[in-house]
């Protein structure tokens, strides 16, 4: 179960970096977690991302960075079958429970709740 | 500014180079490692489970290994396997490495190798179920079957 | 760009900018990220919970039980950003709440509750992505990229 | 009366006949909810949207002023208001409400004084006989308008500040019982090419110090002309910061004799960071809190000094600097004069 202790502390490590981008750099949460994001992206490019899952699990897979390694995936995955065009059409493939969650959840929230303020 | 979020980039990436990729498994030691959590199968199945104890028989051999289930038809072998939680960054390569090894030594078989927990606890179902009845030959086939096509399931 | 207009300020206006910062609190980074750390990781830990969950009662392995979790993640984030919870999580852990995926939620459903009063097609429709787009555009753009460096690289490199 | 380059002496005395402050919420569970004529305990006050809800919280205050008055809505010639949100529609749309024929101005947290200011001159000058001058704010509406959804998990540094739920309203007359209205210095715009949206207290206090010291200077008199010297939303890091910068500038201003609206308004312990801002701020404490303080008689002159960040959301994502302001009105208590 040693599962659990390393979604911990590696989902913990990201966002540590998260708030360096946020209080070092004094960025804004919109541009940090672009940043995140793209960096899964480039991460999973040269293969580190889906080792870091193996070992931590959700530690990688929840945190935004995973975004962008699950869109890299589903691209690369098209790819292998239909070539070039694969990147194009593939991306959304891994990654679509995420966004259609967000909307989904979004249109409901907005049905039955009100801001409080 | 522009340099400082690169920095942190760069120092971001290479925290994760620093995990050590390239070796992926220790040479098999001479002794079977006692810790795994193996059991073997009674053979007089409707087909026999003999690859099956083979394999896990090979297996053993490897320190990092800590979980081996296996169970073949007589066309298809399914083995899952877990692995020490530290050497889990290799996963990838090692199930690789052990998928090449075990194709080579079965090779009248097709040959799945999962590390999936789902897998390991799927296969243990089985195992134990083969333990207490025999099952129909065209049966255990179709079981197989369906856990192989399970365990490569994407999204 | 804003450095470049720094450089062009009126002598006082640098010389204010100076004394500015030195009076300004300082945000507390250190105590930020600790906070961010049990925060985030708490939340990578219920998500290992809701996975391991779903493997051992339903029908899905390690690879496919990512979806589920994430989607399971974002109906709590619902619940916690319409009662009013999550905007005092976020106070409190910064990045820790905003990084994982319930961060992504958050922004989402926030913005389309916020806007309900602007009508659900113009308001909820239009707003809902205001906050989380910029993740979507520039994960769906850098995807692209590094995926055809990598297929050019594969098809013709023989990586 | 002009006095120097920019300040106005009000020779006929333009007086403050009766003024009415709504709260909301949070302010009713802040420092000094006594001061308050009407507290709401729901943020939406019934409307169906914030914006709605800020509209009526500006009703609210002008029908409170006119009520303790003793004379009638129809008696007022002006009104002269504004607020903060999208081309200052809830004023308007109260404007509407009211009846009377209206000014709409747009100071951001600078607007409470200024618009006192605009009443005291028109009155002085006998251009009417009664005018409603006040503000209002919304905590949620300016968030929304400004930073991110009210339900959004940002985190914000300390330098940020707590917009204020509430309204405020002075009623403005030629004569009666109630506080004089003596001089207004209007101030011009300061850029120090702050760009932070978050640290707002700082962009704004050299604005302060400016209209602070020239109203020393056109009016030729000494701080300690004044009981107390207020700020209107500096927060704790702005008021640190002007108070500092006008020692520098050789104006003896006592520590205690130089207080903060954004500072007075709420309880240690409530999660405001640096303190309260918006146009509300400024009106409720000066209209409830001091004015209440001068009718007991604690206070007998003060200067009230409000200040406004007049950016906007797109200046400030276009990498503009804040422009910053600030008025400054004296008030004096009528038996000294």
């Amino acid at each position: 179960m040693m599962i659990f202790f390393w979604a911990f502390v590696v989902g913990g490590a990201i966002c540590v970096i998260g708030q360096l981008l946020l209080d070092v750099l004094k960025l804004n949460p919109g541009q940090t977690l672009t940043i995140l994001v793209v960096s899964g992206a480039i991460l999973d490019g040269f293969g580190l991302y889906e080792p870091l899952i193996d070992f931590a699990g959700a530690g990688a897979t929840v945190p935004i960075t995973s975004f962008g390694n699950s869109l890299v995936h589903g691209a690369m995955a098209e790819a292998e079958t239909h070539g070039l065009v694969g990147v194009v059409t593939g991306m959304f493939e891994v990654t679509s429970a995420g966004i259609s969650a967000a909307i989904i959840f979004g249109v409901i929230g907005a049905l039955i709740f009100k801001p409080k303020g | 500014m522009q340099l400082g979020k690169w920095l942190l980039i760069s120092a971001f990436l290479f925290t994760l180079i620093g995990c050590g990729t390239d070796s992926a498994l220790d040479p098999p030691s001479k002794q079977r490692n006692e810790d795994i959590d193996l059991s073997e199968i009674s053979t007089d199945q409707s087909i026999s489970q003999e690859p099956s104890n083979r394999a896990k028989d090979i297996l053993s051999h490897y320190d990092q290994i800590t979980t081996i289930k296996a169970v073949n038809s007589d066309k298809e072998i399914l083995i899952a396997i877990e692995i020490k939680h530290m050497e889990r960054f290799k996963l990838a390569k090692i199930r690789e490495q052990l998928t090449k090894e075990m194709k080579e030594e079965f090779d009248n078989l097709k040959v799945e190798l999962s590390t999936d927990k789902k897998i390991v606890m799927e296969l243990d179902k089985l195992e134990k179920n083969l333990k207490k009845q025999v099952y129909p030959k065209k049966d255990l086939q179709k079981k197989l079957n369906k856990l192989v096509e399970f365990s490569k399931e994407q999204t | 760009m804003a450095d470049k207009k720094k450089k062009n300020a009126p002598p006082d206006a640098q010389e204010y900018q100076a004394f500015q910062q030195q009076r300004e609190v300082q945000r507390p980074i250190v105590k930020n990220c600790i906070k961010a750390f049990f925060v985030g990781g708490f939340i990578c830990f219920i998500g290992q919970i809701i996975s391991t969950f779903y493997i051992y009662f339903f029908h899905f392995t390690e690879q496919t039980v990512g979806n589920p979790t994430v989607a399971t993640l974002i109906f709590i984030t619902m619940l916690f950003t319409g009662f009013g919870f999550y905007d005092r999580i976020g106070q409190f852990a910064g990045a820790g709440s905003a990084v994982p995926v319930t961060g992504f939620g958050n922004a989402v459903i926030s913005a389309a509750i916020e806007h309900r009063t602007e009508g659900f097609i113009l308001g909820v429709g239009t707003n809902m992505f205001k906050l989380a787009g910029p993740v979507i555009v520039y994960g769906v753009f850098s995807a692209f990229v590094v995926a055809l460096i990598k297929t050019i690289l594969i098809q013709w490199g023989g990586l | 009366m002009l006095t120097g380059h920019q300040t106005w002496v009000f020779n006929n005395k333009p007086v403050i006949i009766s003024t009415g402050t709504v709260g909301g919420p949070f302010e009713a569970n802040g420092n000094i909810p006594n001061d308050f004529d009407l507290l709401h305990d729901d943020m939406w006050l019934k409307q169906d949207s914030f914006e709605k809800a800020q509209q009526t919280l500006m009703e609210e205050a002008c029908q409170t002023a006119v009520k303790k008055s003793s004379i009638e809505k129809e008696q007022v010639q002006f009104f002269i208001s504004g607020d903060l949100i999208n081309q200052i529609t809830p004023t308007s749309f109260a404007a509407k409400t009211i009846g009377i024929p209206y000014f709409g101005l747009f100071n951001a947290c600078a607007t409470s004084m200024e618009s006192l200011a605009l009443s005291a001159m028109i009155i002085n000058a006998k251009g009417a006989n009664y005018i409603l001058s006040g503000t209002s704010s919304h905590n949620a509406a300016a968030e929304k308008q400004f930073r991110y959804p009210t339900e959004y998990g940002g985190q914000k540094p300390p330098t940020a500040q707590w917009t204020v739920t509430g309204a405020g309203c002075a009623l403005v007359a030629q004569d009666g019982q109630g506080p004089k209205i003596t001089s207004a210095t209007i101030g011009k715009i300061i850029d120090m090419g702050i760009t932070d949206p978050f640290n707002m207290g700082g962009a704004m206090a050299p604005a302060a110090v400016h209209t602070i010291e020239t109203h020393f200077k056109e009016r030729n008199i000494d701080p300690s002309y004044y009981d107390l010297i207020i700020t209107g939303d500096l927060g704790h890091i702005g008021r640190e910061i002007s108070l500092d910068l006008l020692k520098k500038r050789g104006l003896s201003i006592q520590e205690n004799q130089y207080v903060d609206c954004g500072l007075t308004i709420y309880r240690e312990g409530q999660p405001v960071l640096a303190g309260a801002s918006g146009p509300a701020c400024s009106a409720v404490v000066t209209y409830g809190h001091f004015l209440n303080r001068m009718k007991k008689g604690d206070l007998h002159r003060i200067l009230v000094v409000a200040t406004g960040a007049l950016h906007s959301p797109l200046s400030i994502q276009q990498n503009d600097p804040i422009p910053c302001i600030a008025h400054a009105v004296s008030i004096e208590s009528g038996s000294d004069v």
